[in-house]
């Protein structure tokens, strides 16, 4: 079970990871909030690769993580985009203070880090209160994503994965925000309880924390933990 | 336990309210033309109208997104004349929810016209009444049934429908954010509590709203003679 | 104003092609039997035919020629159909609403008025669903008369009521056609009911006009008693009321002498028509004595028409009047009934009907 | 099997009381004026009324009492509506087979003997919604029939057929009315096909059985004339067939003295019901002469009743024969006709319609 | 471009097939039932079948998925019967879109069998048919247009909803994979271009089906008489 905004990255990865041990990894995606939901009814699935920390850890705590099978693989990277090409110049605060933005996008930050990254960032700004009015919030980083592409909302902060993707190439402008403005976007990586037995699934969390994955996740314009 | 933000209720209740008005609107004079038409595109026609409803909502809404935003011709021209966007708007959402839910309305009201065969219309006609006098005054009326589940498919469907309306509207609390997008919210944020809270008062109103519907279908039946 | 046709229309296995003017202020029976057409022809009169094509022109107005089509809320027929169709949805009274709103500001009866004639008050606020064959036909014709038409177009409207009933709804539509000059196309498969009321009729037979004309030379043609059933065939007189007895007689003068029937409601001088069945003439050689029949008219033998069965057609003279009699060859044979031949016509009071008389125009 | 009821229904402002016995094997004419309650009568006894009380026992077998109410699809009822439905979704044909389909097993004619009796060939794969009126109503009889019933309940089911249909489907009821045992109830306006199919009648008048007897008891019965209305009056006599002249005329051997009437179909020596119709009837107190009229039968006057208008209706004994005839007051005066007198009745061969005619059990 | 994988595809149709199917076997006694009964309950269970509408999909997936989990009384039972589970399984996937789109299938019928009257029924009694019978030989062919209506609904409602399916079947390949979730998934993650792709191919095979049984419908139309 993968986090919706790694599906890409998780799937490049699987192709290694098979080539690699023989062993088929089966893909499923979804909001982490429902693999959380689909994990505590029983759903059959062996590996979470979360979007965030807080999911696996939680999910421990109720018993359906193998104990301290979860580790970081991946760092989240927000990027502040727009469709338009000029828009965003040399100070990203300028665009964000353009009295002709109609609509900012981003990701929901009760529901993904990637809005609480966002958040963050455009407090530390000091604009997040004028910007209330011209927030439109996509329920995950993909559907935020959609909103600025589209070109429905001038900007948005979007996953760095989405724009830096091998063959993707979305062109406009964009401000990749600096890794210190925003508490670091940390996935986790568990071993569900039903994995617990199965060595694939074990053999798959090695993978992904080996070399290999961890270059194809640079690719995908992640970051990886130190 | 507190009571959630009942204002998605609201604005629920505004845009299915809105969205039922439009459609009515749009699919009554379709659904009667397509009942009445014996032009070969009637195949094509009803096969179109029915074929929102096999996208996804929420590519469906992505689509419209983009027909809607202000780079596409129709976003623009829309912002050159009223000067603010379709898409985050509860405009752009009454258009989306009526898109999507408009099979809901002209296939029971096509159903219905249809079923009413040529004799009452052959007699409206001899006593001069015009096209539109015949669908007013014998058309509507014996259709009542149609109306009425074309419009509680239309109207539930609105309430419940959240994929479109996210994409569409953009979320925004008090505008946009519509009780199917706030239940939606606080299951994915393993909020169970208020979700189950939302669940409740939507259901229990929606269920009395029905209640109340079809007590008085009950009341004043109709049947054709 | 005049109704003047030149149709035609196919279905599969059917063909009606018709030319026919109609007169107005005047009743024409369209008579026939079942599937020859009767109804189709006031459908394509009404225009619901599409399909139909030809001309139909009512006095100078073109109703249907070729590109031409004028809908049917736009022709104002006042019809009755032959399944009494009424709208479920409304009440009786909403039925007869329906057609008195969109007649508005014309001419026509008042709603009350008709609501009076026909005794509708009692079913006013009923559904159709629950209403009698009878009751619907009622409804149904009042409301086709409340549309203010210019031509009335009624098949079979009488067919579900009574004797009694058709006895109350027949003097209304006699003095619709004496106060008024729309058509009135009436089917019906009962001869009383037309001699009562057409001036004209219309024969039908497998989509064609069989034969067409006044009423008295259609019906006093012996010639015509095969195409009008039997039972049907029975001449036509004129004739002035004169009196009206106290034991329940009235006294009409026809050209040559004086006919004594069952009273019936007509002013003293006023014109009538009167219907003598053919099967209900007698015919006698001699002046007969000591006998119930009150009426004996001296006649002269015209045409005599030998059928296939065993009855013969005689046409009578009697002064300007023309009768049938239907007897059997035996008796014709036996009485040596030929044309030329003075002998007299022996007709019942009681055999001609109240359904029988009717006003003249 | 003789159908029992005793029953009664409500709607609002109409009442229906009724217990009557329909007698096996014979054909009960329903009579009354429109909205009497025929229709709600037949439904009753269709189980179609659920709301309706009482008891109805066909035969041995308990349809309805307090606590059992039989569905219709188990009371094997062949009915007629008046408004003579089929089943829009079907063919002809498939109207049809949906009865014989449901019927199979059971005794009763095949498909192929209806189709043909009643000429439904050429409308078989017909849709409902194209026929004529007429057209309809042979088919819904047809397939009233087709369901092998065990009772017939037809609601003017000739109503919309002209008299030469009529002619053709009227011998098949009487053939079916005399080869089984079923209770027929026939719900007609018209006196001559009652007169000529029905042994009994049952007269309703708002809701309840005003008269009811054996046809020739309540048509021969002066008293009865207001009830039926005058038009419908008229005696019924059993006849034996003597036979059948060249002439196209039949003879028939009456208590006393002969009858000739036109040619119709029985065989020799069969008995057959013949209805005189009261007005037809001519009284003359000498025997005639040269007259046109064939049957001159002696008669004694039996009751004389005298209704309000200007009619007098006259019981006549012809042997054991009762015969009906209506003249005019002033006749029955100037002639001095009274309960007793001796003279004669004269009446028309063609008068006596072939729809007058009917084979007797 | 390659073609993305198609099996999705074959899924959503399996499971509209056996949706639409297992909705109209159940859906059609319940609107038969509506439509004839006197029951004082009428309009609740009116009002009862239409309530999945007004919760969005995910919720009522959520709370389905909660019933039918094997932690739950019925989930357990059937994974005792089967020793398989309810959830994340093709029956669960069933299970729980056919009881989204009950109304879809539900309403129009009743409304189609309402508008028979009682006359055509009546007359059916008369000739011997009992009440299965007057069904399947009068009811059923009559509203001929209503199954047409409801299917068309049912199907295309069950081809495009995603959210249910979603929560319940767990997007798993092959298994609970629908197209509807794939082309959902390939917005979500940003590959439009298979979106695109995989929305067309969509919308082409359900305009096609679509039309096809409209232009089958209009040839053998039916009107009542
Ligand atoms: N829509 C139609 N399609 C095919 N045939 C039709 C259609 N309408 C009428 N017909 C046929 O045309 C013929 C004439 O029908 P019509 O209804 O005019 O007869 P009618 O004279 O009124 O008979 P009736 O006295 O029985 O009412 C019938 O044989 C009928 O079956
Ligand atoms: N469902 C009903 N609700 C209310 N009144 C009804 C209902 N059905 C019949 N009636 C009334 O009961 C009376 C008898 O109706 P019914 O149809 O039995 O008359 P009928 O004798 O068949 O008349 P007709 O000769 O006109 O067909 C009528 O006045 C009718 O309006
Ligand atoms: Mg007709
Ligand atoms: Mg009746």
């Amino acid at each position: 079970a993968v986090a919706a905004n790694f599906a890409d990255a998780a799937e490049e990865i699987a192709q290694g990871f098979t080539r690699q041990t023989g062993h088929d990894a089966l893909i499923t995606t979804g909001a982490t909030g429902k693999l959380y939901a689909q994990i505590a009814q029983g759903a059959p699935f062996e590996v979470l690769l979360s979007a965030d920390a807080t999911t696996p850890a939680r999910l421990e705590v109720e018993g359906l993580v193998v104990p301290k099978s979860s580790f970081a693989y991946a760092m989240g990277k927000l990027t502040l985009w727009s469709a338009d090409a000029g828009r965003i110049g040399v100070d990203p605060k300028l665009a964000l203070t353009d009295p002709d933005l109609r609509f900012l996008a981003i990701a929901n930050p009760d529901l993904a880090p990637y809005g609480a990254a966002a958040r963050e960032v455009l407090e530390g700004f000091g604009v997040w209160d004028a910007l209330q009015s011209r927030l439109v919030m996509g329920q995950n980083i993909g559907q935020t994503f959609g909103l600025v592409q589209s070109g429905a909302a001038e900007l948005g902060f979007v996953a760095r994965s989405g724009l830096d993707a091998p063959d993707a190439d979305f062109g406009g402008s964009r401000w990749d925000v600096p890794d210190g403005l925003f508490a670091p976007l940390q996935q986790d990586a568990a071993l569900l309880m039903a994995g617990e037995d199965n060595p694939a699934a074990v053999a798959f969390l090695q993978y992904l924390a080996g070399a290999d994955a961890r270059a194809t996740i640079l690719s995908f314009g992640y970051g990886v933990p130190e | 336990m507190t009571l959630p933000d009942l204002s998605p209720l609201w604005l629920t209740l505004q845009l299915a309210f809105v969205t039922t008005l439009v459609l009515l609107a749009i699919g009554t004079p379709l659904a009667w033309w397509l009942s009445q038409t014996r032009s070969r595109a009637k195949p094509v026609i009803e096969a179109i109208t029915a074929l929102p409803l096999v996208l996804p909502p929420t590519v469906l809404g992505f689509y419209l997104l983009i027909i809607m935003s202000p780079r596409s011709a129709i976003g623009a021209f829309w912002v050159d004349v009223t000067g603010s966007t379709l898409t985050f708007s509860f405009t752009g959402l009454v258009i989306a929810s009526a898109l999507y839910s408009l099979p809901f309305t002209v296939q029971p009201l096509q159903a219905a016209f249809e079923s009413l065969g040529r004799a009452p219309f052959e007699l409206a006609a001899t006593l001069r009444a015009g096209p539109v006098d015949r669908f007013f005054s014998i058309a509507a009326p014996m259709a009542k049934r149609g109306f009425l589940t074309a419009t509680v498919l239309s109207f539930a469907h609105t309430v419940g429908e959240f994929g479109v309306v996210l994409m569409v509207g953009g979320n925004i609390p008090g505008q946009t954010k519509v009780i199917s997008i706030a239940i939606y919210e606080q299951v994915e944020t393993i909020n169970y509590a208020d979700a189950h809270v939302l669940s409740a008062i939507m259901l229990l109103f929606a269920f009395a709203v029905l209640l109340f519907v079809y007590a008085i279908n009950r009341r004043y039946p109709m049947r054709l003679g | 104003m005049s109704l003047d046709l030149d149709v035609s229309l196919s279905f599969a296995g059917f063909d009606l092609t018709v030319k026919h003017r109609f007169a107005p202020g005047q009743i024409t029976a369209i008579f026939g039997r079942s599937g020859s057409g009767k109804s189709t022809l006031l459908r394509i009169i009404a225009g619901l035919e599409p399909r139909a094509m030809g001309r139909v022109a009512m006095g100078g107005t073109v109703w249907q020629a070729p590109g031409v089509h004028r809908p049917a809320e736009a022709r104002g027929v006042g019809m009755v159909f032959q399944d009494a169709r009424l709208f479920a949805h409304l009440s009786v009274a909403g039925n007869l609403a329906y057609a008195a709103k969109r007649a508005k500001g014309l001419p026509g009866p008042g709603l009350d008025t008709i609501i009076r004639d026909f005794d509708l008050a009692p079913l006013l606020s009923r559904r159709p669903l629950g209403l009698s064959g009878g009751e619907r036909q009622r409804v149904a014709l009042a409301r086709a008369l409340l549309s203010s038409p210019r031509v009335l177009l009624l098949d079979e409207p009488l067919a579900a009521l009574d004797d009694s009933r058709k006895a109350e709804i027949l003097p209304y539509l006699e003095r619709l056609r004496d106060h008024s000059d729309l058509p009135i196309l009436y089917v019906s498969h009962s001869m009383a009911e037309v001699a009562r009321l057409a001036a004209d009729i219309v024969v039908m037979q497998a989509g064609r006009v069989l034969r067409s004309g006044s009423v008295e030379d259609v019906l006093s043609d012996p010639s015509a008693v095969p195409d009008l059933g039997v039972r049907d065939a029975g001449a036509v007189l004129h004739a002035r009321v004169v009196a009206h007895h106290s034991d329940g007689l009235s006294e009409l003068a026809i050209s040559q002498g004086t006919l004594l029937l069952p009273r019936f409601e007509a002013a003293i001088g006023a014109m009538v028509r009167v219907r003598i069945p053919a099967q209900d003439v007698i015919l006698s050689l001699q002046h007969p004595v000591g006998i119930s029949a009150l009426n004996i008219l001296p006649v002269v033998i015209g045409e005599v028409f030998q059928g296939d069965g065993p009855g013969v057609a005689i046409g009578l003279r009697s002064g300007d009047d023309r009768l049938l009699a239907r007897v059997t060859r035996r008796s014709a044979e036996a009485l040596g009934l030929t044309t030329g031949l003075a002998c007299f016509a022996v007709v019942k009071s009681v055999a001609v009907a109240q359904g029988d008389v009717g006003l003249a125009r």
